[in-house]
């Protein structure tokens, strides 16, 4: 069933918020109060909230360091989040895991990966028991198109075919790899192509409309909750920021980034609701519900304190 | 009490395990059907069928992340390496994710889960087939390892280490599978954690575990007609370490040798060497030893690699070389 | 250019060779004299000796543990293999490698291998240092149908088409792997099809067909030189004994392995040469030409010393 | 001699050598036109193509092999793993590959490769980046690793390690990079093999290497004041290890620390302790010690981090425990 006008109005502010996290960020990391690196998700909003509001909150979820967008749409708690950023005690893993790792069982987040591909066959295996168990949860696992190029990915698609797993692969493909154009280190550029070799459901998608992310990924589960096994989504998108902080960008122009602006998920889905009959001040007030929710999660982060360092030698072993 | 090989043992905790705990399933190559190259999972699979005995690809480093995601959401996956030197082709899964997962998520995530493994030399089967990589698993935290030297410490183990609720290393070795020894039937099980002393003795303090837990054994024997009483002991855990018995041992005997056939450069015997000087630096009244395979790869041909991994005449010739 | 019938002769001596070979080794594996585990290609002579003879010697070749037949019609001195084989100092590794390492550069041999797949990136960068230093060798790779499900194999298709690698693939596809019928474990059986998803020029063979292996070879060889890239070669065979000494073989009919024996590689050479105008005389001296060669090579391997125990310690560096 | 940071000393002595020597290539993941995250190998694709700096996939297992390969046929290729961390994706390839196959071959191949990595914490880049993993690689015969600490060690060795023909584990630091240093300019190497005093004492020896020994000599300052004299060794090559230097200046003290970043547990920290005992017991007059990681992996705010890892003042203070 296809995103109704009131929740695409609710998907509209849930992407501002993800921007809105993202800009926050970036501000913080400017005056030096994140550790270690930031890699934004800004401009791929869509097939994170596209992709997670097609699941259930007990379906389960991998994702990367860019991943903080699909965190916060499964339904990771934004204060937590942000507090996580600043190293805070209250932040969803008590400071420890920081930017790129950012995990939440409750809500089926299963954690977000430094490693590329390392978190895939974690939502393979959470699939594998949904499976084992009868039950009808379904695993997303995200990625970029970089992560194609990596074993254990390969593997994993050969596992999820042969396995019938209630698997679905979203490969965001954003064009880069780090500084690399991704097409200079793959053989073969629509990454969907590849994992139908391996037997998978394979399809690209829009993936700056939001519409179609939902529709590609909600398709795929049902599928997958039938028994028909795993699907492969090739969402294509573009970041609009660098890889991360610092990024020089030498390896593509302004007048590209300008260009890709023009279809930036965030103002396209603005325009789809204006032609569903929003006004620009029904927008305007998405934005601001948005800015309150991130100013308050802020306000929290800020006024949390710093672990003990005694609190670094607990969470090993339960 | 049965008389059963370490692999039978093996087995029947297994079995066990699976027939009170639906979360407990097995993945790993040709573990089903066949029942391991090592018989290890022999017939489980007419008992609980090819979902819970799970034949795998060739995709160590797949099938171990499958085995953490399935940890994650609740099951208990035994996840068997063919050779633990296969650990490398999943290592990142191993050390980067299985070890780390729960920590870097503040607690909020755990992973149940158990990687069997042999490993060891004594066969000739090279060096890509012959290694032991405790010590270096032991330098990662978030690791549990253990590794049983007898039959009945290994199905009392790798029971503990199905429940233990986070990810263990569970170490066999290739030449102890067809050892027997008195094994409880149903169910016990042995803590993760605690050494055993395996023999008294008053003069030195001999600590190994795992295939040259045997030769120490052995060589104490040898060294008892020679007037020297070795108390051995088997650490079972590798991580964490059970320092009191070693300590409490050493403060009779005042004298320490560490066996292990793991390479000796960062092994375990120089860890609980520097852990004695740290913890009880007045109890050795000499200087403790350490014998582990020398620093090459594992040859093939038998004259080559007796001559590196150390065996019961090395345990002797360092003893006596100590009084 | 296809092999002459005089050729073809030799071809199949040497076949019979790499088979007395194994013969060899599998009574002296059972009276005890060879440690750790044999590999037999027996009923895969023709995917070696086909494959190597398309090649120069200054060619390169990556293989397995099951590769005593490619190492063998690659040009590896035969007494050398034998003394490998009984741990003696005479032997090609000097007794340190065993069964599953064959060695010897001066003929191409870069080494077997006895982790699934892992030499076969080594054969990639033969390739590609070839490649830099503008010359026209190429490397060949053999591998089991099982090494296709393996993250560093896979990891190479993809850098071998980016580069465009003098490279040949050759899948020796027995259909098993280990004690595992290999289209349980594998999402797409043919596996030429998954390298071709991968943009590798791709196809099969019949793989006891001495002849058809040696021209695909000599194709791929000819389009590698050219700087026309890698091939990937599937070449269907069957393994008629065990994965290695002591397999039960529970998971096969003794039917089946009947029935495989009437298509193997030797026997079908035989009958080729003797359409070709070959008389049984013919056959029979070249049979006694190979029982020479090998019990020349097990004298030579019986009579020579094991190593002394100090040469542990020698050949780690240079 | 000229005043650059170890980033460009490494930039330096990579682009003397593929001048002098047409055989050395590089791979590596956005080391081309971007230059390397790190800068290492910034502007060598103008100079040299992008065939010889030559970028990745993100396929470190196949790509360190490939390395293996090009170098068995006597290519010598320098491969940059962008993380240490990351060499557990390509475990296979260096542990039972690079670090073995000339043993295997009875020494008929050789394997002159060098890998780089830049490694360790003090960024909050989380437990998957900021792992130290020399005593790993130091269990594995086969292997040489090298850790320089500054600018001019850096590209001397860095020279030494390409021209070494064996396998060399190249080991940077994150927070090295920008240090400045005198170096000398033109072609000079520093001997593999060979540790250095970089400060000289008569009351303890302190041996470290890499970013930790920085961390020593500042230590050493604040001892200094305190009427202590610390001797600080860089080892500068984790293995071979050079022991002579550090027992030549342990006779002189009496006293030795091993100060690394990497987790305690099977470290060189205890290595070095068990050789000292082995090779000359009496030169202690008191207990050694040793400061690495606490056993927990490396989390991200500042105040856990900086309880993880060996500070400055964790030396003075375990330095003033010995006196
Ligand atoms: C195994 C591994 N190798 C390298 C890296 C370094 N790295 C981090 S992100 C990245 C690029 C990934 O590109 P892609 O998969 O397209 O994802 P994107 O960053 O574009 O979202 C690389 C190489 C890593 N984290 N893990
Ligand atoms: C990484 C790795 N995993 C597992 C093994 C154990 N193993 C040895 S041979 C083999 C089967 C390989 O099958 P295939 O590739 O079809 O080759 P075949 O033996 O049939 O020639 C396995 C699983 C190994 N050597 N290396
Ligand atoms: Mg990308
Ligand atoms: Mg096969």
């Amino acid at each position: 069933m296809p995103l109704t006008p009131e929740r695409l109005q609710d998907a509209y502010r849930q992407m501002l918020i993800i921007r809105k996290f993202e800009e926050t960020i970036r501000s913080l990391y400017q005056q030096g109060k994140i550790r270690g690196s930031f890699h934004p998700c800004v401009g791929q909003e869509a097939t994170a909230v596209g992709g997670c509001w097609a699941l259930r909150k007990d379906d389960y979820l991998t994702c990367t360091y860019r991943g903080h967008g699909q965190a916060i749409a499964k339904g990771l708690n934004l204060q937590a989040a942000m507090a996580e950023m600043l190293g805070k005690e209250t932040g969803c893993s008590k400071g420890k895991g920081g930017s790129m790792h950012f995990t939440d069982p409750s809500v089926g987040l299963l954690g977000a990966n430094a490693i590329v591909a390392g978190g895939v066959p974690h939502a393979a295996g959470a699939a594998l028991a949904s499976q084992l168990q009868k039950k009808d949860n379904v695993a997303i696992a995200y990625f970029g198109e970089g992560a194609v190029n990596q074993g254990v990915f390969l593997e994993s698609l050969n596992l999820a075919v042969i396995w019938k797993l209630p698997l679905i692969l979203v490969c965001e493909n954003n064009l880069y790899s780090e500084m690399s154009p991704s097409h200079e280190t793959t053989s073969v550029v629509e990454t969907y192509k590849r994992a139908a070799g391996f037997g998978f459901e394979a399809m690209q998608v829009d993936g700056n409309d939001i519409e179609a992310v939902y529709n590609a990924v909600e398709q795929a589960a049902a599928r997958a909750r039938a028994g028909g096994g795993p699907t492969y989504i090739e969402a294509m998108t573009y970041r609009l920021w660098g890889h991360m902080m610092g990024d020089p960008e030498i390896y593509r122009t302004k007048e590209e980034v300008a260009k890709a602006k023009e279809n930036e998920p965030i103002v396209r889905c603005g325009k789809r609701l204006i032609e569903l009959g929003c006004t620009d001040a029904d927008l305007s007030r998405l934005d601001g519900e948005a800015e309150a929710i991130i100013a308050a999660a802020l306000q929290f982060a800020e006024s949390s304190s710093a672990p003990q360092p005694a609190d670094a030698f607990t969470d090993v072993f339960i | 009490m049965s008389n059963i090989t370490y692999a039978q043992a093996l087995n029947e905790a297994l079995r066990e395990e699976m027939k009170v705990d639906s979360r407990v399933f097995l993945m790993g190559e040709d573990i089903g059907h066949h029942g391991g190259i090592f018989r290890v999972t022999k017939d489980l699979i007419d008992e609980f069928g090819a979902d819970r005995v799970r034949d795998t690809p060739i995709s160590e480093s797949s099938f171990v992340g499958v085995g953490i995601g399935a940890a994650m959401v609740g099951l208990r996956p035994v996840v068997e390496l063919l050779f633990m030197d296969f650990a490398l082709v999943a290592a990142d899964q191993i050390v980067n994710q299985a070890a780390k997962l729960r920590y870097m998520s503040g607690g909020t995530v755990s992973i149940p889960m158990v990687v069997r493994a042999q490993q060891g030399g004594g066969r000739g089967n090279g060096a890509q087939h012959s290694q032991s990589f405790e010590t270096w698993l032991a330098q990662i935290p978030g690791l549990i390892i253990v590794a049983p030297s007898t039959p009945a410490d290994a199905k009392g183990l790798l029971k503990s280490s199905i429940r233990a609720g986070n990810p263990v290393i569970f170490i066999e070795h290739k030449l102890l599978y067809n050892i027997k020894g008195d094994v409880p039937e149903g169910d016990y099980s042995i803590p993760i954690g605690k050494a055993e002393i395996k023999r008294d003795g008053r003069d030195i303090t001999i600590v190994s575990y795992s295939r040259t837990l045997l030769f120490a054994l052995e060589a104490a024997k040898t060294l008892a007609q020679k007037g020297i009483e070795a108390e051995v002991i088997d650490l079972r855990t590798i991580e964490p370490l059970d320092m009191n018995t070693i300590l409490e041992s050493v403060k009779g005997t005042g004298r320490l040798l560490v066996v292990h056939e793991a390479h000796s450069n960062c092994g375990l015997g120089a860890e609980i060497i520097a852990r004695v000087y740290e913890q009880a630096p007045d109890t050795l009244i000499m200087p403790p030893r350490r014998l582990g395979a020398k620093h090459v790869p594992i040859p093939v041909a038998e004259s080559l690699e007796d001559a590196v991994l150390p065996q019961p005449a090395d345990i002797v010739n360092a003893v006596e070389a100590m009084f």
